[in-house]
């Protein structure tokens, strides 16, 4: 299936992207970041990694969709 | 109210039907982190994502603390020193509930909403801030 | 700085060097008060030891709380609905004591600045406000 | 011994004026006050009257003396 990927601060200056769409054979939310964290070398380790699937918050254990954005996010530091 | 703006933040003066008390908050761009001199802040949002949990978590606070109106709005973009990050204003009947209210936002605000933070200091360098693990919701 | 106005208050925005938290506290005359309507209030100063135990609190509080600073406007007079009765702005290096710290300073100054209140009531009667015995120091 | 008494705010309305001089017996403040609340029928206890002597907070036992300027202050309401 095809899954589209949005990175944003520290994880797209380490990605180097703000965002890509490929092929991916992970089952869940959690199996994808933990691919892109060890394909790509995150500094975070993937626990302190949240994700938002078609914009809205998911769980680790959200099962993948074809076509579904992920956008990985960072600990956020606002204010 | 939650807004992300990236033109500087004037502070108006709400003025509710019967609130008595009204607490602001503003963060500003201090010259320094941890001792370390700062000379301008970036901030980055997941725009879709903080408006709608920004949203969320005003109306939260709204019901929590029987507030009569909380706004907030949150600058995006480069910040020099000394321009306001961010500013909350709360009204409520009493103060206990604005001051409770408006200080509940600012925390949930660090711990909730997709907004990142890059420090460009003065030597140079520059770094995204990431928070320790404690500061979890 | 603790100041008694006898002219409406208006709010500026502190910007001290150093400072991240800002905290701010408005009073402001709400149309009732314990479900009775009301028109105006009127407040009355002891003005000299007012203002010297206003200058003491708002000293007390800088260094309770680390302050960088603190600025206390009381009006004096006939208010009308609305009007800033009591204006309060903090400036602190981090948010916790810049709250702490302008609550504080509101909560010390309803208890011991010589300061009194009178309620005029839409139905014409007017009553000095004196404050339940549990409200101590 | 003269004293000057000033009275402000519910015990300025209930004295009907706002400082007078007199002639006083009294040996402390709290002795004053008690004499003042009796006299002037206060609707307030003389335990919810704080002083001050000569521009400085006065506690019950401090002695009176001639010359004075003793202010009466009912329980105070600002903010």
């Amino acid at each position: 299936m095809t899954v589209n990927v949005r990175y944003f601060a520290l994880l797209r200056d380490q990605r180097g992207l703000e965002s890509e769409s490929f092929e991916s054979n992970s089952a869940t939310v959690g199996d994808l970041v933990a691919h892109l964290a060890q394909t790509h070398q995150f500094s975070l380790p993937p626990s302190r990694i949240r994700t938002a699937v078609n914009g809205e918050f998911a769980d680790d254990d959200q099962v993948l969709v074809d076509g579904d954005t992920i956008v990985l996010i960072p600990p956020v530091a606002g204010g | 109210m939650f807004k992300l703006a990236s033109e500087p933040i004037v502070s108006t003066t709400l003025n509710q039907e019967g609130a008595g008390g009204f607490v602001t908050f503003e963060g500003k761009v201090r010259n320094q982190a941890e001792g370390r001199p700062v000379n301008r802040l970036e901030y980055e949002a997941y725009v879709e994502l903080a408006e709608s949990e920004g949203r969320k978590l005003v109306q939260e606070a709204i019901e929590k603390f029987s507030l009569i109106s909380a706004e907030v709005i949150h600058r995006i973009g480069v910040l020099e020193l000394g321009e306001t990050a961010v500013l909350i204003q709360v009204a409520s009947p009493h103060r206990r509930e604005a001051f409770a209210g408006c200080e509940w936002i600012i925390d949930q605000l660090k711990v909730r909403v997709p907004i990142w933070k890059k420090e460009h200091f003065a030597d140079g360098d520059s770094v995204w801030v990431v928070p320790s693990e404690e500061n979890k919701v």
